[in-house]
């Protein structure tokens, strides 16, 4: 277990000392280090010990995480800007886990994964402005909504296979956003403000004043956020390691002899692609609230390809590759400011690196462990 | 301690002083700027964001200047939720003291709660959405462009007195066009013009020849057009393919060189509208032109970079004046009137909003957007398509 | 008393070709059955109607006096029928004990609650599975016990078959149909599949097969009657040794003239 | 409404249902025979619109006035480069990936696409802005009614007309395309016969990736302007008309882009709410159309050994 914990450690000191840095010059260098550090692990095999603490306590390991999430925090707690990065990373690893069901487990294609993050925040766009619904509750109701809608999409995905099934989410990504671009209902292309939100009287929109100290209001946002991504994350991981995680999985690898085994076909592709899809909803009902708007120019094509890229970088079916490629997709380029215009240009190339040299991801799914350190 | 040692450490104080103080140090003050640097209408942002530059290079070379500025850029790729993270990072940085922001009407109105919240002021450099400084009343925005009611105005008018009755309207499905659309139909309602058909596009849409030959068939006599550049020049560009000949009557969002450079002869005739009076009439401008020249930027200032220069530079001026503190950079905003700057006089009402009431008519004449009162056409040597 | 499964004139084409003509076929409890014919004369095809893979065009398959013509494969495994595949269709990525599993469909809880909320019944489901899964493999190769969560990629030919057959027989089905098990491998390894599977017959009450395979030692030891199929028609029926006599199956198959 | 307008409506349809078709054969093609989706397709074409705006410059600069002679220069040279960007994508981005999951194809290829995009949009000088496409074609038009037929766009008709015919010949009647349809159908029986893999593959990408250089410069033509962004549209629409065609049927792909493009044009006429939705309607049908035909209007061959 000591390894994980270290290279734990070693990554939370390595995020905090870049997103603390802001001359470009130490950014690229402290880049060029994480990239040298890591294949040199990997040469001198140091990540396989790693690999294996992971495997046999992760539940530890993961409570090391929400604290080493603290501290970062807790380092830059008035810094609103990093904090709202922090944010958008942990929430769009969330969305990423609901992608990594559908794809990742049920082989179900989603490259509509913005679409529904944006239908979650324009659910809590709105209910949080005609509505007095409790917050947590818009959030599920995001998730709920945004399930729904997609289920308008079952009969074409559960009868396509393929990139036709890409095609049919494509579809739909481009449908929503010109839809809601001309019709005015929701705002149309303007879009519409988000209200923060506010439990029992405690306005997440105001900083929070600890004695003298005072801590940026987004911290409110990252402590839900890191919550609903614990939940979503072991929600994620029994999947997995259950009945319904082996399914999926024999249904992705080969229908037609899962179903000469009985396997409910329909019925666990539904499961996938709703449960997915709820997961993403969530997510984005919670970011709405967090950016405080939302315009159809939020959810394109381009943003749900960010999440898929997010998938495969971290590796398909892992979700702790999830995090990583999240916090690297997302922190990266932001912090890249110099590079301005070339940014895209140079996120293209990475992607390509990856996926020509490490097909699998950076942190490869490793074979199913229904339980932890369980020995026959 | 010694009367000796108190005397040698005055001395080197003195001397301490003596050599920095000559060697003038001025302190850095950080200001910063927000465009479209990336996607379709980069052309704008770029250039908006080399006009920023320029102000803040003149002021730094300019020797009375009290303190020596640093421009931070950041890319708003035109969509709103980068826009939000970009202001936040802006406004949360304490020791960038203001910013001239956005080009896309859709970034400014998503970000100006922010601003709001974290007390920075800004001016806007280019979006012309009415809401952008009249939803709220925000004393950290401020706007030195017009809104697009006041062009739209000045647009049904000309229309109208040059007896045109049937107007065909395309606008892009963006909150830019569709506010045009508004706007344009109320104040040609107004006038008595007739609107025979409105068609709303993709901002990235490539093919309008259904569109248009569904005008053809309306076969208006001016073909009115809400949007930026790229869609302007595929518009015209078809309309002449399906052989449709009407006025090509446009928006500040096409008052580009990329327009003209996109189109060559056909570009002739096209009308648009722009606030403030034009670049090169101005003292200011003449000089704003030939620095920008100097710099050789890699990218025009476009339509909005005489703007964007123009609201660095009131943001330099009135730092020179209070000094680098935000809360007093917009107290001393609010006090702005009859300020000389590239684009004419600007006056802030209540609200941040520039009260221009200047709106300067435009026409292409020989590849070149002409000041439509010294065009040929205003004085009847040339005539627009089907000008009676 | 009842056949086991009882096919009637069971019928299916492939555009002209027919792949199965007229097909009669009683299977009784506790038989072993081989299948046997040239390539492209049925075998499988009659594998994959049974199954509910192919429909059939005419005719009609019952199992227990249950009509399963039109059942879907689903029903057909839940009925008790339960396959091999000619060329082996394991999930490779996934380990052995997943394999098998997968095989376990109908005796496994699939609830959402129960595999999400409840973890510690699960884990005593698990666990039952587990030694389920590994006293069966362990009549076939005690190696492969030992590796119960390796993926199954890394292993040779006769191991990945084992593992079919186990997943095959996890759900103690009352029909086997096994699809040419010997292929791709040695005259040996054939043999010692074949003990094991008798082996496990031998543990496990009333259970039928039916065998497609070519290596004709293997059926004149383990089947107790055999069926041979030519262009999709039944050209004979009865014991090894008497239909090894039979002239017509001599010329369509063993190739003697 | 009236038969001129009608006679309009369809040339219109006919032009953008041209490229549209020209577009997915090329999907059609790469699926083929590598059964994946180059993504970078719609990219590509903007590539071969810009070679062919450059190569147009150039020579003309080299002080050559006549219009056929640049006019063959742009298509040659421009056909020419694309067919060996094809092939480069081919070798080093879509063969190192065959074993790997299809989507990391589909997305290597999306991101290359953005690298071509964006490499356009920065080191094109001014790229971001729109550029005016040279006229070469004779531009005589006669009005009939409301129809009013140019001569450039019937000759780019006939043109497009004999390309796609082309294609269809070099498939069908001679040694090369056997080749191609035996890889397509099954690729171990083609190594087997002796048939060079590789070789096919690249020759397929380079077939391919002419084609989306000749609907570029076609693009060009008919538009007189090219921007950066001109493929992404064209390729997004060109994947969709593939699939609704049926992947790997080359009637399919043509019949889908002009399906495609009727689909848009009656967005545009027929709805009573505005050309605005038209893109609603044009995707929403496509999404109802998939839940119909799961494998396209040309059924594609699933041939699974079970």
């Amino acid at each position: 277990m000591l390894p994980g914990v270290v290279a734990q450690a070693l990554a939370t000191l390595y995020l905090i000392t870049l997103l603390a840095v802001e001359r470009q010059l130490l950014i690229i260098g402290l880049l060029g280090l994480a990239v040298i550090a890591v294949l040199g692990a990997y040469w001198l095999g140091w990540l396989d010990p790693v690999n294996r603490s992971f495997a046999d306590r992760e539940d530890v390991l993961g409570v090391l995480a929400l604290v080493a999430a603290c501290a970062v925090a807790a380092f830059f707690h008035d810094n609103h800007f990093l904090l709202l990065l922090i944010v958008t990373v942990v929430l769009y690893t969330v969305a990423t886990l609901g992608l990594n069901i559908q794809f990742g487990y049920a082989g179900v294609l989603n490259f509509a994964g913005a679409s529904f993050f944006g239908i979650g925040a324009y659910t809590s766009a709105v209910l949080n402005a005609h509505s007095a619904v409790p917050p947590l509750l818009v959030l599920l109701i995001g998730g709920l909504i945004a399930a729904l809608v997609g289920s308008l999409l079952l009969l074409p995905v559960l009868r396509t296979r393929g990139h036709y099934a890409a095609l049919v989410t494509i579809a739909f990504a481009l449908l929503l956003k010109a839809f809601l671009e001309v019709n005015d209902v929701l705002g149309g292309p303007q879009g519409l403000q988000v209200k923060g939100m506010t439990i029992r009287g405690w306005a997440f929109n105001d900083n929070i004043e600890l004695g003298n100290v005072e801590l940026s209001f987004y911290m409110n946002y990252l402590v839900l956020s890191l919550a609903l991504l614990a939940v979503a994350f072991i929600l994620v991981r029994r999947l997995e390691r259950s009945w319904i995680g082996l399914n999926l999985d024999a249904l992705r690898l080969d229908e037609t002899a899962a179903s000469c085994f009985g396997l409910n076909i329909v019925r666990w592709k539904i499961t996938a692609f709703t449960l997915g899809n709820f997961l993403i909803g969530i997510a984005g009902a919670l970011f709405g609230m967090v950016g405080g708007f939302v315009a159809p120019n939020n959810y394109t094509f381009a943003d749900s390809l960010i999440l898929v890229s997010i998938l495969l970088l971290g590796g398909v079916g892992s979700p702790w590759g999830s995090v990583v490629a999240a916090a690297i997709v997302i922190v990266v380029p932001e912090k890249l400011q110099t590079i301005q215009e070339y940014r895209f240009l140079l996120y293209a190339v990475m992607v390509i690196a990856v996926l020509l040299f490490r097909p699998e991801g950076l942190l490869p799914r490793p074979a199913r462990n229904y339980f932890p350190g369980w020995r026959p | 301690m010694t009367r000796a040692l108190k005397a040698a450490m005055a001395i080197l104080a003195v001397a301490w002083l003596a050599a920095v103080v000559p060697a003038e140090a001025k302190d850095k003050v950080k200001v910063g700027f927000i465009g479209p640097l990336t996607g379709g209408v980069s052309a704008n942002g770029l250039g908006g964001r080399n006009s920023a530059d320029l102000a803040v290079r003149l002021r730094n070379a300019d020797p009375k200047a009290k303190y020596e500025y640093e421009l931070v850029v950041l890319d708003d790729e035109c969509k709103p939720n980068v826009a939000v993270q970009a202001a936040t990072k802006m406004a949360a940085e304490r020791d960038i003291v203001a910013a001239a922001t956005h080009y896309c009407s859709s970034t400014a109105i998503a970000t100006v709660d922010v601003y709001h919240r974290f007390g920075l002021p800004v001016v806007v450099w280019g979006a012309v959405l009415p809401d952008i400084t009249y939803r709220n009343k925000y004393p950290e925005v401020h706007r030195v462009n017009g809104t697009m009611i006041n062009q739209n105005d000045t647009n049904a008018e000309l229309l109208t007195k040059l007896g045109y009755k049937t107007f065909a309207v395309i606008h892009d499905t963006t909150d830019y066009g569709k506010g045009h659309n508004e706007y344009f139909s109320a104040a040609l309602a107004k006038r008595g013009g007739k609107i025979v058909g409105t068609f709303g596009v993709g901002s990235d849409q490539q093919d309008f020849t259904a569109e248009l030959t569904q005008i053809k068939a309306l076969n208006p006599e001016v073909i009115y057009f809400g949007g930026l550049t790229p869609i302007g020049v595929r518009i015209r560009a078809q309309m002449d393919k399906l052989g449709i000949k009407a006025v090509f009557d446009g928006t500040s969002g096409i008052v580009s060189d990329a327009y003209i450079q996109g189109l060559g002869a056909l570009a002739e005739g096209t009308l648009a509208f722009r606030e403030g009076a034009p670049t090169d009439k101005l003292p200011g401008g003449k000089f704003f032109m030939e620095k920008y020249a100097a710099q050789k930027y890699d990218n025009p200032p476009e339509a909005y970079g005489a703007f964007a220069y123009a609201a660095m530079d009131l943001i330099l001026d009135s730092i020179e004046k209070v000094g680098p503190d935000r809360r007093r950079v917009i107290e001393d905003m609010a006090k702005v009137e009859n300020r000389d700057s590239i684009i004419g006089k600007i006056t802030f009402d209540d609200h941040g909003q520039n009260t221009v009431s200047l709106i300067t008519k435009y026409v292409v004449q020989d590849g070149k957007w002409v000041v439509w009162e010294d065009s040929e056409y205003a004085s009847g040597k040339r005539k627009l398509p089907r000008q009676k | 008393m009842t056949p086991l499964l009882e096919a009637r004139s069971l019928t299916r084409r492939f555009g002209g070709v027919v792949a199965l003509g007229q097909l009669d076929l009683e299977v009784a409890p506790n038989e072993i059955i081989g299948l046997i014919g040239p390539n492209g004369s049925g075998k499988t095809t009659f594998f994959n109607v049974v199954t509910g893979i192919y429909r059939a065009e005419a005719g009609t398959v019952s199992f227990e006096g249950n009509d399963i013509t039109r059942a879907s494969p689903r029903a057909i495994y839940h009925a008790g029928i339960s396959r091999t595949f000619q060329r082996s269709r394991l999930a490779l990525p996934l380990s052995v004990f997943d394999n098998i599993m997968i095989g376990n469909y109908k005796r496994l809880n699939q609830g959402l609650w129960f595999n999400l909320m409840n973890r510690r019944g699960f884990k005593r489901e698990f666990e039952a599975s587990y030694r389920a899964a590994r006293a069966l493999i362990e009549v076939f190769e005690p190696w492969l016990a030992e590796r119960m969560f390796e993926p199954v990629a890394g292993m040779t030919m006769i191991n990945r078959r084992r593992i079919e057959i186990c997943r095959a027989l996890i759900s103690q089905p009352k029909l086997l149909l096994l699809d040419e098990p010997s292929a791709g491998m040695t005259h040996d390894e054939t043999t010692t599949l074949m003990d094991e599977i008798l082996q496990v017959r031998a543990h496990a009450r009333n259970l039928t097969i039916i065998i497609v395979e070519h290596e004709m030692g293997v059926i004149e030891r383990i089947t107790d009657r055999c069926v041979v199929l030519n262009f999709g028609l039944k050209i004979a029926e009865g014991p090894y040794r008497q239909i090894a006599a039979d002239r017509q199956v001599q010329e369509a198959y063993l190739g003697v003239a | 409404m009236d038969i001129g307008l009608l006679a309009q409506h369809v040339m219109n349809g006919l032009m953008v249902g041209m490229m549209y078709a020209l577009v997915a054969v090329g999907f059609t093609l790469f699926f083929g025979v590598l059964d994946v989706i180059q993504f970078a397709h719609g990219d590509v074409l903007t590539v071969g619109a810009f070679t062919a705006l450059v190569t147009f410059l150039g020579v003309r600069a080299a002080g050559v006035g006549s219009g056929p002679i640049l006019l063959s220069a742009m298509v040659v040279v421009s056909i020419f480069a694309v067919a060996a960007l094809g092939m480069l994508i081919a070798r080093y981005l879509v063969l190192p990936l065959r074993t790997a999951p299809a989507l990391n194809t589909l997305l290597i290829t999306l991101m290359l696409g953005t690298v071509l995009r964006e490499s356009v949009r920065l080191f094109y000088p001014q790229g971001a802005n729109p550029k005016p496409f040279p006229a070469l074609l004779p531009t005589n038009s006669i009005n009939i009614g409301n129809f009013n037929l140019r001569l450039d766009n019937t000759i780019m008709l006939a043109a497009g007309v004999m390309v796609i015919i082309g294609v269809e010949l070099l498939l069908n009647r001679t040694k090369l395309g056997l080749a191609i349809r035996a890889v397509a159908q099954d690729e171990e029986t083609a190594r087997t016969m002796g048939i060079n893999f590789l070789a096919i593959v690249l020759v397929a990408f380079a077939i391919g990736s002419g084609l989306a250089a000749f609907a570029g410069i076609m693009n060009g033509f008919y538009y007189n302007e090219v921007n950066f962004g001109m493929g992404l549209y064209l390729g997004v629409i060109g994947f969709a008309a593939a699939i609704i065609g049926g992947l790997g049927s080359i009637y399919g792909a043509i019949l889908g882009g002009f399906l495609f493009a009727a689909l848009q044009t009656v967005g545009t006429v027929a709805l009573p709410f505005g050309s605005a939705y038209k893109d609603v309607f044009a995707f929403a049908v496509i999404i109802i159309f998939m839940a119909w035909r799961p494998t396209g209007l040309i059924q594609e061959k699933i041939s699974e050994r079970v």
